[in-house]
Order: structure tokens, then C-alpha cells, then sequence
């Protein structure tokens, strides 16, 4: 019995101890006619050899494409102390640390993994991580409409320019609680969110705004312009940040006259692997005084009884199970082994490791972009300045050509035309410091043959 | 003559000038940023070498209890073992190294592993159609609710706001209740922990949305009068919603779906038994009856018959235009349902059914062994489910002796302590679930050191005040914890 | 500096402790004339992303064949808790156990080690490793001839059905102690050691026998019979065994009326992955009145100043580090991390689930060489009873053969042509647990095509 | 009110009937097996749980320190940081799965790493060519002795059996010797720490086959004598071995060649980092001149011009006919030869002279704060290498303290000891070796908890006889140990 260690004799003196007389009857509750018959639609069982034989099939399936996808998820390289020490039982297997006697371990790596993420973002206090980028995102905009008690009408303003499943969870999470998120445009030659756009809402009651940084297209905010506009209006300014670009560019913190009032983002880039999406991490930092508003767990540093140090939830009041129905949120397991992960991975980086990252982003991208614009029928999109994405515009449908790409084992980028119609054939590309020159000559030499070959076919 | 040998903080170990140089990428001259948005002082980061940081978290790992390392009873928790394969199986190089927005052609494998889990999932609660997208229970709750929500919307039944909950109801229940801007009733249990199905009927009405419940409750026993309840709610017009934290207990025995439910979440972080991580990640996937599969949030695992076999694709709101939308930045942790699928591929068929079965015999017998041994059952005329209760009650009014004392004592004896205070409802309760991975030598061990306890708190019950004694720290002062705030450090 | 954490305030601190104006001034005890030039012949240093993109590159290009070579090293599945508890920092990153108050968890996994080698082998007592099979018979034929001190002619009897690089190994180094090692036939027919081999040294002083269970050909020898031969004549019995073979196997401990005197082997099948032929580790076994003749350590469990048990290194005197010129042995560093995952794996295996490995291998083999004998050219070479390898013979020479089938993807097996020529065109193969029906089927597909292709053309 | 928790034997987990069964594969009707071969009862192997055994070996693990967890002082030892890069490129997949007589044609990424390790080994030694099949120092220095032997036999000089070693060397020097069926002649060291000349005058003749040195020398002194040395020995018909543990030392400094030695092996678990795996496995790479280089044990990784590039490939007895043959079943220890290439490579020309710089710092700094914080040094004139000696000889005869009590008591401070009672020449003696990768923060950690040892000793030396104390046991009955031995679980 896989993961059952009952011998028989142990059944036998179990069930005398219970008084019963077989397991069944341990079941004698349950009302007969709902008893469960058996479960025909699933496999037997397999062994562990067959089951790592049928995943390492399924794996190779997919192969190991080059890839050039960014657009919210990126290919960094990650130490092997990452995950050697993530994966040990101890962090591994453990549970929430409630009981924090036993959890030292884990509320120390929280503890410290705050102070990092407080660090990256310029701001005060930092919570132990929510489930992603874009349910932070949503949890950052409940927040803002409970933290800005002035403004009444629960609206937030999100760029265009801000991840378009960011913009979808909002609308499928947030907007359950009454909020109204309105759409900012961005610009067309430059792809920032200008503070012209902004105009409409000048007389308006807005409660937040939401300024991405880099922005979806890659292409760099005027960030201090549009916190200002928003706190001279009593508007709350909700940052969404890339924590790789926070080693070279300025921290949440210290937007504009007075900083944004909540910064929040995906942990991913800080020694989560792809993995289709998930595990990641969202982080979420706010100003102290809004701390009482803040969702998710949150570690404080305290003494034990003989006054040595150490290390305890706190702030519990917020949470769902004190505070039930009046709760900030209803978030309970977060992604705390992720967040150990992005722990390691950024004090083993420290700033220099992260700002050398952050640089070879930028100079690897841009050989990107000009490796590709240099090709017949390819062209940016953007003027604006980038960090490490940006937007290819062809001169012809994306989604064949992608395809096409693919069979080539090439991942080629982002197709944004279900997000962006009015953009025409527009792809996302990226590169990170993982991708070498080769890798990039590799693509732009695939994608000349492909535009070649469909023009001539 | 002891030493006592406390770790640091990380920045303890961090000098101007040093690093993990192995680490840092070559310089690059990289394109020059507009200066106004330019960061002008580095971010205040540790610069620790390889070494101090590579010990300095493993020696704090050591800190932990943790499966892979002490018995942990922790009630609604389901800690059971978490089979290495399923990590080994998630961590090859293709699936961490997938990225979520891959073209289909590099993604078969993988959506392949999703499409079965989603049936599996589908088979062992009895519900139509599985959505894997929920990052945890919590989440999945919101999703559940907000399909119920929608449900009647389509319908153009607007009211229907309310969200019946038990009093012993896990505190995710009412807090996505408002989550999902629904009003909160809760109803009471009776003595013998079932619903009270009086209050119930009071409560229901045209307002009534739903009701969230957990079967086996969060009391540790079954609600026997589900179909009663489920009629009720039906009849008022109201949906089900089965928290599925407890599904361990009646995995192969009794499905949510026959029993009435028209929405569950699963913790597939307890009952699928990927890792909890110290407090994540998780997974939360919703299954749904035949009511809501249009409301599924997306994405979703589709496939096609092609030439040339099945063919695996992402569902999205293009396919699904009634979905509540999209809950996540791609499509949930995919990393932790690779685990749940590696694991429920390896129990089968018959090892799902043995879940249910173990995890009510373990916990039947250390309920049976702690009653003799003189422990108070909250619900003594009940069988346990997968977990049962036990109150400290007349142990705290005779001796002083808490719940939280007696949890903290047992950190010293080897066992974590099991969940104290929740449910709400009972006083001084310890709510305790050993899962079927526990042998009965464990068993009777946490039964050993549980009577010792009992011993202490007779003869000594002040000293039990100052546990643990043998952890890394003491007791900690949690009320300074919440006035003196030190949340990062300076 | 990988791996250097000094600043250069830690530097100047330190010298000025030392005293010395540079670093280089503390070298100044080596003469000048000595002191070596920048070392042009190493490459610059990588960082780990390079370094890891260089060593996956090499890992691609040799990529995973599907393999029947057995020959001494087997494709068994490894269970994912070994190796994610044999990498555990504690153990990979420990010392050898000298200070035992600190070491107590590597000790308490050698004690139980010795258990299991003891219980699996059927002998009374082990020691804690060597390096090698291979070694670890060459150790185990000085042990002989120490221990037999009736015997003066250190001469030791090796069936040519002895793995030919073990052999090589005993030749190269014990003979260095003028050890004689005498070779002894096999039957053409059974690919047995036949006891009528050894009628030529009826009457000679022999100081041991080296018995191979299974032989290198895979064939089962009559070990009984060997056995005891040996012993009526004063002769010392060498098991080496294979230990998966030993769940099915009669242990050397119970081989004729007395047993085998020592049992080695390579413990490779227990846990340890195919690597290119190492780290394994090698095992040793023997009776308890022979203890003080083994070489290697050994762990003893006692008792501490409060009377609690505990684990220490024990009969030291046998070691070079106390007895020096006159130990048992130089060895020092053995194999201690591959003997935790040889611990590990037996644990997790137990004797049911070792024994339905070795069942599965053999079931398997005997299902290759049904298919692979089937084909016109093919004939197995040996009528013995076999455990898990079987020796094949072509029609025609095998390494080009070999060479066909590497060029499409498959390992086919081991050349037998160099160690036993007068088999003619012959061939080693293995299968074990790991070989599906699928993999033999495609063997045996290609190997047919090859056959007749070469025929044709 | 301590709880002292013990982890008992695998075997007291395991119950008949028991077993961690995800690993049984199917019964499979298998060919009989003769009776006469067949086994009658199974072995008394653990039958447990997979939990079970994961946890145990868990909780075994942190019983122990080690590098990832503590401070390993260990003179000879060379504990350094084992980088993780190092584990992670080994075990690649391609890697871990290759069969050690793999065809070529999937041999030539592994091959050209070993080929170039082999490159970069002659290089930093000064060396000609090198020989990889070495399994760990030991290993190594019977394959140089070896070499020695067949050299002079080659030659018709058939008596040179005699391997001169100084009284300082490790105890495998002359355990080697031996099993290469040489005779040791021991010679004595000055009270400077240098080699005595004249009684090596004395030692050599036609009967010399060789010296054994190690330098610096295990006292931690560099032998400034050496050239003289070499010359002696060389002009007696000898020839030098270089017992390459102290690589560490020198390395990109001097160069064991150049030094005028014609043999060396390393342990490139110590200067090349890779782990030491609570006692093994190694790697002990040979080196050799040229007069030796015929003689090298096979396998060794040899390359080819062809069209298309380098092609690699192993050489063998036919291409080597000279070679001393083969050590090790199949080419040594590959997996921790892969782990030392990556390391080099990761360290680099300038990282390569680096180590020995800062080893050295790290050693002479320790060195003046110990002599300052009251300790004393057994050579004091001389500067330390990467490692250096104290003798407690003082203590020892003042206050009952022996090097035996301070090295436990060091356990309770958090520092693994250092090497004690070797050399067997100074009495009472440590030798500590920090290695570059410790941080000056520890050592000066280190020094601080030495002192306060030295402050409890002058106080309370009684007490110390005590230690450890913080330890999972007490300090242990060796004698009992080998006295009643209880090797096997019965
Ligand atoms: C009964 C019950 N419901 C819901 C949850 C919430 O699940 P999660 O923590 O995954 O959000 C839990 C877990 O703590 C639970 O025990
Ligand atoms: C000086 C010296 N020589 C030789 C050796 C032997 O090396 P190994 O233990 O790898 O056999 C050692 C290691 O302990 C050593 O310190």
C-alpha cells in the first residue's frame, strides 16, 4: 500500500482498540446509499519507475525550445544553491509556521525575505508573499479602496499599458467587491502611459492608480509624472514592479514627490523557475501606516521569554482566522516555499549580482531588437525606453510565423493581438541575461528564413 | 555548562564589498536609462558570500519542524508524507523550463498531465468539470463563490447575496464570502456537532446564494443530515459549496457530488499531498455539478481528437464566454499540480479508496487511545473522521493548564502540536489529524508523550506554563510582536 | 573572488594582525627561483550561468541511449528520496566521522549499513566501504593471505569467468605484495567454473579462491561445490558478488558446508547511478574471528559518559592513520556518500522490494535474449542458468555492429573480443528492471535491420 | 525539563508486512533458478515505510556538522565550501546515466571534460601528464609508488625497494609504501620543521626507490630545503613523490614540478572542493614528469585530431603498454571528477592563484590571534602555509587540559574541531586549517571561543573533561567500543 505502512496486525490490534470490527464500519455514519462506488475513471496505481518513466516521456514531449516569451514570466538563470536548499524537507515539508517555536527557520527566511523585498522596492513594511503578480495586483486595489477612506467612488485607474491578465483578475476578483477599474491609453509612438491621457479624470474622484514598470510593452513609465498627478488629486498610487529592473531603476518608494503608497509585483524573476506559470510569488509592500490594511501573513521580530530574539506572526487581527468575514482578505496558504526561493536567490545575488542581471537584460534585449528589426518586414513599435521587452510590429499575421518558429524549436514571443488589435501584427519579445548572442543570431536567422520562404511561397 | 549557539540574520553576514561573485554575470554596457528614472542607491541587500548564505539557510532549515522530520497532527492540515517523486517528476528540466505562454506544439506533454488530472479530480468528487487554475483553498473558495454568484446573475436572480455558514466554519469561508461582496450568516452546530438544521430552515430564503460547508465538518464528523441540508438549500433556490480541506477523509468513500454539492474546492496541498512548503504553495483546483461548468474560471485543459491522437489547448474566455474570467496571472501553480497528478497516478484506483480508510482508522484510534488515556472528547458520541477534537477544559479550569500549553509541551517531547483553538467553538480544544502515512508505533508514541503531559500537568501543571524548553527560542511575546512592529530590518 | 569572501578592509586588517605588508610577503619562505608564472594553460573563470551552460551543452551532446550494457555497472531505478536526502549538506559536506560527538548521524548510517551488507551478504560482520568492486577484491585477496597464515604460497586462484577488469585491478596492484593470481577456465559449454577446472591444483597450496556469483558472463556458478573444494583444502573462499542478485541468491555466508570466508562486491546496483563508472563504492564482508584482518573502517555502537548508546569508529588500530606502515591497508577516504545512498536505497527497498527487482531483471534479460536469438545470426554462447546478463554470438564482428546500433541510439552491449578471443564475435547484454517490452522490441527491430542491411549490402 | 529525543535504528521501524511499496515493481514470473543456488531466507533488510525512512535519515543527517552547516578547522583536511554548481552538473541526467562503457559516439561531451581536466591538473602541478583513475589520495600514492617501482624496474634496477619517508608524513604515506611492497625508512624533522639533510644523506642509496614529501608539510611549514632535497634524492637514483593533499597551499604559487618532483597526486576533494561525503568518495588524480609518463594507470582520456574536430577517446594497456595497468573497475570516480573540473573551470586562471593566496592569509592571520590570545605554537619562527600547528603540551601538564577536551569543547561552541594528535610528532597538538572560503568574521568567531575555552580551562578545567555537552551524546566509550564489538544490528 504506497504510503500506508499499516501491517495487518496493526490493523487488526487498531481496530480492537476502536471497538470495531473492520474499517469499513469506521464509515458507519455516512448515510448507505451515498457510499461511493469505485472509482472506475481512474488508472491503478503505478510505481514510482513507471510513474517517473511516464513523466520523463511527457517531459521530453515538450522538449526545451529556445525561448523569447517574456511578458510576465522570464528565464533567469538561478543558482544551484536555490533549490538545494528549497528543497530540503525542512523548508520542503513544513507547515504555516503557527506554532513558532518549531518554525524559527521559516519566520527568520520570512522576516528577512520582507526586509529584501522592502529593500528592492524602496518602501517600509513587506507582508510574506500573496499568490501572484496579478492577485496582488487585485489584493493592492482592495487595499487602496479600504486604505483611501477620503475617495468614495472605488475607482482605479489601470493603463492600458498594464499586463492584460493583471487587468483580468482584477476585473474577475476585485470588481466582486464593487470596484471600478477604468482603462488609461497609452501612447502609439511611445507606448508610456501619458500624463495627457490622464486628463479625463483631472475632475474626477479616482481612489488609485496603477502605474506598471516597466509597462506591459517593455517600454519605461514616467513614473514620477503620473504619482504626482495622482497624489495631488488624493489619489493612492498602486506600483507594479518588475524586482529584477529595481536593482537599476527607481524604487517604488521614491516615485515622484512621495513615493507610491503600495507596490506589489511577481516574484518569479527572483529564483522561480517557468514552470508554466506556477509556483511564482506575488510580493506586496506598502507604507507603514497602512500596514493594519495590508492582506496576507506578516513576520515581526520579538523576544521569547527569556528575552532572547526571535521571530512571530503578527498582525493576526487582519487575517481570515481571527478575523473571519471582516478579514482584508481570505488568503490563507500563500507561496511561502517560493518565497524562500526568492530569499536565496537575492542574498546570493545581493545588489551587485542583481544589477549586473538587470544590465545584461537591457544590453541582451536590445541586440535582440536590432537583430530582428534589421530584418526585412520587421519593425519596434515603441520609441519609448525599454528595459527588456519590447514590441516587434510584422508585416504580416503573428500567429503563423510563431508557429512557424516553433517547429523550428523557437519560442518566439508574445502574439498581441488578442490584447491589442489596434496594434496590427504585434509580438512581445524578450531576452534576459540567459539568452547568448548565438541564441539571438540563432532566432533572427530563423525568422529571415521564415519571412523569406512565405514571401516567396 | 551549555553553549547556545543562535544564527544570525543574514545582513549580519554582509560586508561592503563582498558577494556571491560565482553569481554575477558579466558587466554589460547596457543602454543608457533616462536619469529621472534611475535608481540613485543601491537597494540595502545583503552582499554575503556563497558559503554564509548556502549555511546560514541551512542552518536555519534546521530550525523547522516538518514532515520530512517529526509526526505533525495538525488538524484540517493533512500533513502526510509528500513522496519525493512528485517533486523529482516536477523539477525535470522540461517543465521547470516551460514557459506558460509556450505554442501548443511545445506544451502536449504537459497539458496532456492537466487534462488527466482535471478528470481525475473530475472522478473522486463526483463532480462534471474540473478547473486547476485556484492557487490555493482559499482562492478556490473565491472561485466557487463567485461562480455561485454568477450562476444566479445569468439567471437574473439578484439578490441572492447571503452565504450561509456553519459556526465552525474555517475562516476562509466567511472572509471570501465577502471577498465576494456576499453577506455573511452564520448558523449554529448542535452538541452532537451536527447543523442545526432548525436555524438552517430559518435561514434560507430568496436571498439565500449558498451555503459553504465541510463534510467531514471542521468538528471531525460527518454531517449526517447532508441530504437534508442540500434539499433544504435547493429548495430555497440556493447552491452548495463543498470545502474540500477535509476531503482526505472520505477519499474513495463518499463523493461531494453525490452528497448534493454543486461546487467543491481541493486543498491539493493536503489531500494530494504536494508539500505545504511552510505555508505555501498550494493548489486549489474547483470542481463544479452540472449548474455552473459554464462558469469555470479560466484557463481550462481542452482537447481535441486530431489525426495523429489527442490534441491538448488552453481554454480561455474566447472558448468559456460565461466564465467568471481569469484568477490568475497564467494558470494557477502548475509546478504543484504536476505533483498532485504524479501522486494520484501513483495511488491508483484502489491506493485512492485506502486514503479515506487509513487516514479514519489512525484517527479513530488515537481517539480512541487518548480517551482511555484520559483526554476529554469534544464529541465522545462520535465517530472521528479523518481528525477529531478534544477539550482542555476541565484541565484548564482545575489545573490552569491550556490547550496552548499542552501544544507547547509537545514540541518538547518530538511531536508538533496539533491545531489549537479552531474550531472557534470549542473551548480549549486541540483538533488533531494524524493522515494514513503515520504507523501506529507513531501513534502510539504522540498517545505516550500526550499521557506524560497529563502526568506533568497533575504534578507540576506551572512549569507546563514555560514550554517548550528545548526549542530554539521560548515562548514568544506575541503582544510585543504586535506593539513594538519590527517587520525588516534597518 | 568565487568562493573568497574577503573584502579588502578584511585584507588589510588581517595582515596588519599578521604583521606582513601583502599577501605575497607570506609566501616568502618558498625560494624565489621556485615561485611559479601566471597559469597561462587555465582558462579565465566562468560564472555558474556559463558554467552550467557549458556542462549542459557537454551533457546534450552525449545524450541518453538506450542501454543493454550491464558488464559491471547496471541501470537500476533509483528511488527520488535517495538522492534528495544523500544530497542533504550534512552529508555531502561532512568530514570522515573522527569526531564522533559530531558526526553521529553519518556513523548511525554506517552501522546500519554494515547491517544490511551483513544481512543481504549473510555474514557476520562489514566494514564501511572501499572504493570499488573492483578494489575491493585485490583488498580482499591481501586479507586472504594475511588471514591464512597455513598457507604460504599466496597464491590465489581467479575463474577467468571473473570480471576481466577486476582481474586487471588485482594484477596490477595486490601481486605488488607478491601475490600470485592464478587463472582457472571455464566450461565452453555452461560458462561455469566448472570444479574439474581446478584439478590441477588438487594438491598445491592455494591460499583462496575468488568465486564470482553470478560470473561475468552472467552465468550462475555452482558455488556449493567451489565452496567447498576450497575449504577441504585449506583454502580461503572470495565471494564478489552481485547484492541485487543477492535477494534471490544464496548468500556467500551459506555457499557449501562452511560459507564463504570474505564477501565483496560492487554496491553500484544500490542506489548509486551509472556516472561513467563511478563513484559506486565497494563492499566487504567477512566472518567476525576475521575482523582484525579487514581493511577499511568500521563503525561500533557503545555508550556515552551518561550510558547512552552512541556510534563511534572503532578497531583503529587497523588503519594507516594509527598502524601506518603496517595496516591493513593505506585506504583513507573511502566512499562514504555512495555507501548513504546504498543504505538509503536498501532501506527503501527492503528485502520484498529488492527481490522483485532482481526477479524483474531476470525476467527481463530472459525476454532480451529471447528476442535478440531470435533473429538469424544470433545464438547465445552459454547453456547455464543466468541471473541478469548473457553472453550472445554474432555472425559476424561485433564492434561495428555495436557501432551501428550507437549510431541510432542504442547502447547494444559489451565486447567481449578483447578479454575472451577464442569466443569468437561475442557479445555481453544486460537488461534489468528499468528495460521495458518496448525498449526490447525496438533492440531487437534495429539489431534486425542492421543484420540485414550488412547482409544485403 | 529537557526531553531528549534519540532516532533509534532504521530497524526498529520496520514490521513485517511493511514496506515503502511506491518502490516494488511488479511481480514478474522470472526463469527458476537451480534450488541449489536459490536463497531460503530472505534478508533481515528493514521493512519501512517510505516515510519513515525519509524521515529517519533525515533527522540522522542533522545529527552531524558539516561544511553547509558549521566551521571545519580540519588541518590536512582542506574543508573549504563545496560549490553547489559543482552537484548540479554532475548529476545531469546525461551525465548520471552514462554508462562507463558507453560507445564513443556518446562519450565526447564527458570525455572532452575530462580530457581538459586532465590539461588544467598538469598545469597548475607543473606535471607532464596525469592520470585520473585514482579513487582518492591513497589511491593515488599506490599509483605513484607503483609508477616508482616500475620506473626503476624498467630500467634493471630491481633492487630499489626502499621509500624514504619523513616522521611528520600522513599515515598513508607509509601504509602505501607497504602495500606497494616497499620498505619505509623513516627519517626525522628539525625542530625548525624542516626535513633533517643529514639523516636524509644518510637514508638514501641504491637502495632508495623513492621520497615521500608532502610540502608545505603536514607541521604547515613550506620545506625551504627542497631543491637540496630533490637533488640528494635524485642524485641517490631516486625519485620524488609529492603527496598532493596540501595543494591547497601553493596552488598557482609554486608547482610540485618545478619543485623537482616527478610524481604527485592530489585530492581533489580537498583543493578542488568537491565534498567529502562524511568520508569519501575522492579523487585522487595522478601526475607525472617524464620519466613516469609511461607508466601511468589506465584509463587515461586521450584525443584525436579528425575532420569535423577533436574526437576523444579512452586509452588503454594497448595503447600504454608500459602502464602500470589498471586501479579501479572502470576510470575512477568520474561523477566527483566532473565535480572538480566545473569548479576549476568556475575558478579560473585567476581564481586558481587566488586560493592559495587567501588560504595562506587565512592561516597566518588565525595563527598570530591564537599565539595572542595565549596558545602556543609548535613551530613559532616559522610562517604558517594554509594551515599551522599548536601544541597544548603546557596546558596539558599545568592543568589536566588535553588537545582531546579543547577540541570538544569546541563542538559546544559550534566549531568543528581540528585535527588533533597528528602529526604524531608534537605533542598535544592541533592543526587548523580555515581554508580561503571562511570569512574573517568566523575566524575571528573562532578565536573568541578559543579564548573563552582557554579562560574555562585556567577556571574550571575539570569541567572540560565534560565536554561536549550540547552534543546528541556525551563523549563516548571507545574502549568499550572495540572491547565488546557490536558492529552489526542483530
Ligand atoms: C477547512 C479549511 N478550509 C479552507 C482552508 C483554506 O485553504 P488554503 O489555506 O489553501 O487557502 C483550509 C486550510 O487551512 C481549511 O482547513
Ligand atoms: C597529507 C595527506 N596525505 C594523504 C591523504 C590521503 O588521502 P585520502 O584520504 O584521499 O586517501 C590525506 C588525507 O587524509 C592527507 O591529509
Amino acid at each position: 500500500m504506497p504510503f500506508i505502512p499499516h501491517t495487518e496486525a496493526d490493523v487488526s490490534e487498531m481496530l480492537a482498540a476502536i471497538g470495531a470490527p473492520s474499517i469499513d464500519a469506521l464509515f458507519d455514519e455516512i448515510p448507505a446509499n451515498l457510499r461511493a462506488a469505485p472509482l472506475a475513471g481512474i488508472p491503478p496505481g503505478l510505481n514510482e519507475m513507471q510513474v517517473m518513466q511516464l513523466m520523463r516521456a511527457r517531459a521530453r514531449q515538450d522538449g526545451l525550445p529556445l525561448c523569447f516569451i517574456g511578458a510576465g514570466a522570464y528565464d533567469h538563470f538561478i543558482p544551484s544553491a536555490v533549490w538545494a536548499i528549497v528543497t530540503r524537507g525542512e523548508f520542503y515539508s513544513a507547515y504555516t509556521p503557527y506554532q513558532a517555536e518549531a518554525s524559527q527557520g521559516t519566520l527568520q527566511t520570512i522576516y528577512e525575505y520582507q526586509s529584501m523585498i522592502a529593500a528592492l522596492t524602496g518602501m517600509e513594511v513587506s507582508n510574506a508573499s500573496l499568490y501572484d503578480g496579478a492577485t496582488a495586483l487585485a489584493e493592492a486595489a482592495l487595499m487602496a479602496v479600504r486604505t483611501n477612506r477620503k475617495s468614495k467612488s472605488a475607482r482605479i485607474l489601470v493603463p492600458r499599458a498594464v499586463n492584460p491578465h493583471y487587468r483580468a483578475v482584477c476585473a474577475s476578483s476585485a470588481s466582486q467587491q464593487g470596484l471600478k477599474f477604468e482603462d488609461v491609453a497609452y501612447d502609439p509612438a511611445s507606448g508610456q502611459t501619458a500624463r495627457s491621457a490622464l486628463a479625463a479624470w483631472d475632475n474626477e474622484d479616482v481612489t488609485a492608480i496603477v502605474i506598471q514598470q516597466p509597462n506591459f510593452f517593455g517600454t519605461l513609465e514616467d513614473v514620477d509624472a503620473l504619482t504626482d498627478w495622482a497624489h495631488a488629486k488624493g489619489a493612492l498610487v498602486i506600483a507594479s514592479v518588475n524586482p529584477t529592473s529595481l536593482a537599476l531603476l527607481k524604487p517604488p518608494g521614491q516615485w515622484g514627490t512621495k513615493g507610491a503608497d503600495i507596490a506589489v509585483g511577481d516574484g518569479q524573476p527572483l529564483g522561480c523557475p517557468l514552470s508554466s506559470g506556477g509556483p511564482y510569488f506575488g510580493f506586496m509592500t506598502t507604507r507603514m501606516e497602512y500596514v493594519r490594511q495590508m492582506p496576507g501573513r506578516i513576520v515581526g521580530r520579538t523576544v521569547d521569554l527569556e528575552g532572547r530574539p526571535g521571530f512571530a506572526l503578527t498582525l493576526q487581527a487582519r487575517e481570515q482566522h481571527i478575523r473571519r468575514g471582516k478579514a482584508t482578505s481570505n488568503i490563507c496558504t500563500n507561496q511561502g516555499l517560493l518565497m524562500v526561493a526568492g530569499t536565496l536567490y537575492t542574498a546570493l545575488m545581493g545588489s551587485e549580482g542583481l544589477s549586473r542581471v538587470a544590465r545584461a537584460c537591457m544590453a541582451r534585449s536590445d541586440e535582440l531588437v536590432k537583430a530582428l528589426t534589421a530584418l526585412p518586414g520587421v519593425r519596434a513599435a515603441f520609441s519609448g525606453a525599454r528595459f527588456h521587452e519590447a514590441v516587434l510590429l510584422l508585416d504580416r499575421p503573428v500567429a503563423p510565423v510563431l508557429q512557424a518558429l516553433a517547429e523550428r524549436g523557437i519560442e518566439g514571443g508574445f502574439d498581441l493581438g488578442k490584447h491589442y488589435p489596434e496594434l496590427g501584427p504585434a509580438l512581445l519579445v524578450c531576452a534576459t541575461e540567459t539568452r547568448s548572442t548565438d541564441d539571438i543570431a540563432l532566432y533572427a536567422s530563423t525568422l529571415r528564413d521564415i519571412l523569406q520562404t512565405a514571401r516567396t511561397a | 555548562m551549555s553553549t547556545s549557539i543562535r544564527e544570525p540574520l543574514i545582513f549580519d553576514y554582509s560586508r561592503t564589498g563582498r558577494g556571491a561573485t560565482a553569481q554575477w554575470v558579466a558587466e554589460e554596457a547596457a543602454p543608457a536609462l533616462p536619469a529621472a528614472l534611475r535608481r540613485v542607491t543601491p537597494p540595502a541587500l545583503p552582499a554575503a558570500s556563497e558559503l554564509a548564505v548556502v549555511r546560514h539557510y541551512t542552518r536555519l532549515s534546521q530550525l523547522n519542524f516538518s514532515i520530512d522530520t517529526h509526526f505533525y497532527p495538525l488538524g484540517s492540515c493533512t500533513m502526510k508524507y509528500n513522496p519525493k517523486a512528485c517533486n523529482s517528476a516536477a523539477l525535470l528540466p522540461e517543465f521547470t523550463g516551460r514557459h506558460p505562454l509556450a505554442s501548443e506544439k511545445h506544451s502536449q506533454g504537459f497539458l496532456r498531465c492537466m487534462h488527466e488530472l482535471q478528470e481525475m479530480l473530475q472522478e473522486v468528487t463526483g463532480m462534471q468539470s474540473v478547473s486547476l487554475s485556484p492557487m490555493a483553498g482559499a482562492h478556490g473558495e473565491f472561485a466557487g463563490v463567485a461562480m455561485i454568484r454568477a450562476y444566479h446573475l445569468a439567471r437574473g436572480d439578484v439578490d441572492r447575496n447571503e452565504i450561509i455558514v456553519p459556526q465552525a466554519a474555517h475562516g476562509t469561508n466567511p472572509a471570501t464570502a465577502t471577498m465576494c461582496g456576499c453577506v455573511v450568516r452564520e448558523i449554529s452546530v448542535n452538541a452532537d456537532g451536527d447543523v442545526n438544521i432548525d436555524e438552517l430552515r430559518a435561514a434560507v430564503g430568496p436571498r439565500t446564494a449558498g451555503i459553504m460547508l465541510t463534510n467531514p465538518s471542521t468538528l471531525g464528523v460527518f454531517e449526517r443530515r447532508i441530504e437534508e441540508v442540500a434539499r433544504l438549500v435547493h429548495e430555497a433556490g440556493g447552491l452548495l459549496y463543498y470545502d474540500g480541506a477535509n476531503l482526505n477523509a472520505i477519499l474513495g468513500k463518499v463523493r461531494p457530488g453525490d452528497m448534493g454539492f454543486d461546487v467543491i474546492h481541493m486543498n491539493l496541498h493536503k489531500t494530494f499531498s504536494t508539500p505545504h512548503g511552510g505555508g505555501g504553495p498550494g493548489a486549489g483546483a474547483v470542481g463544479v455539478g452540472p449548474r455552473l461548468v459554464p462558469f469555470l474560471p479560466v484557463p481550462l485543459v481542452g482537447v481535441e481528437k486530431r489525426a495523429g491522437g489527442e490534441h491538448f489547448r488552453l481554454l480561455t474566455e474566447a472558448d468559456r464566454p460565461q466564465s467568471i474570467g481569469r484568477l490568475t496571472g497564467f494558470m494557477g501553480n502548475a509546478g504543484v499540480l504536476l505533483r498532485a497528478y504524479v501522486y494520484m497516478r501513483m495511488l491508483g484506483r484502489e491506493g485512492m479508496s485506502r486514503v479515506g480508510e487509513y487516514a479514519t482508522l489512525n484517527s479513530n484510534y488515537l481517539f480512541a487511545r487518548l480517551q482511555k488515556a484520559g483526554f476529554e472528547a469534544a464529541y465522545p458520541e462520535r465517530r472521528a473522521s479523518h481528525e477529531f477534537i478534544l477539550t482542555l477544559k476541565r484541565l484548564a479550569a482545575e489545573r490552569g493548564v491550556t490547550a496552548m500549553d499542552v501544544a507547547k509541551r509537545l514540541l518538547d517531547y518530538g511531536f508538533h502540536a496539533p491545531t489549537t483553538y479552531f474550531p472557534l467553538l470549542v473551548p480549549e480544544c486541540l483538533l488533531i489529524e494524524p493522515t494514513e502515512t503515520e504507523s501506529k508505533e507513531t501513534l502510539d508514541a504522540f498517545v505516550t508523550a500526550m499521557s506524560e503531559i497529563l502526568r506533568e500537568a497533575a504534578e507540576k501543571p506551572e512549569q507546563l506554563k514555560g514550554a517548550p524548553f528545548t526549542m530554539p527560542v521560548r515562548r514568544l511575546d506575541d503582544v510585543r510582536a504586535a506593539r513594538e512592529l519590527d517587520l525588516v530590518h534597518r
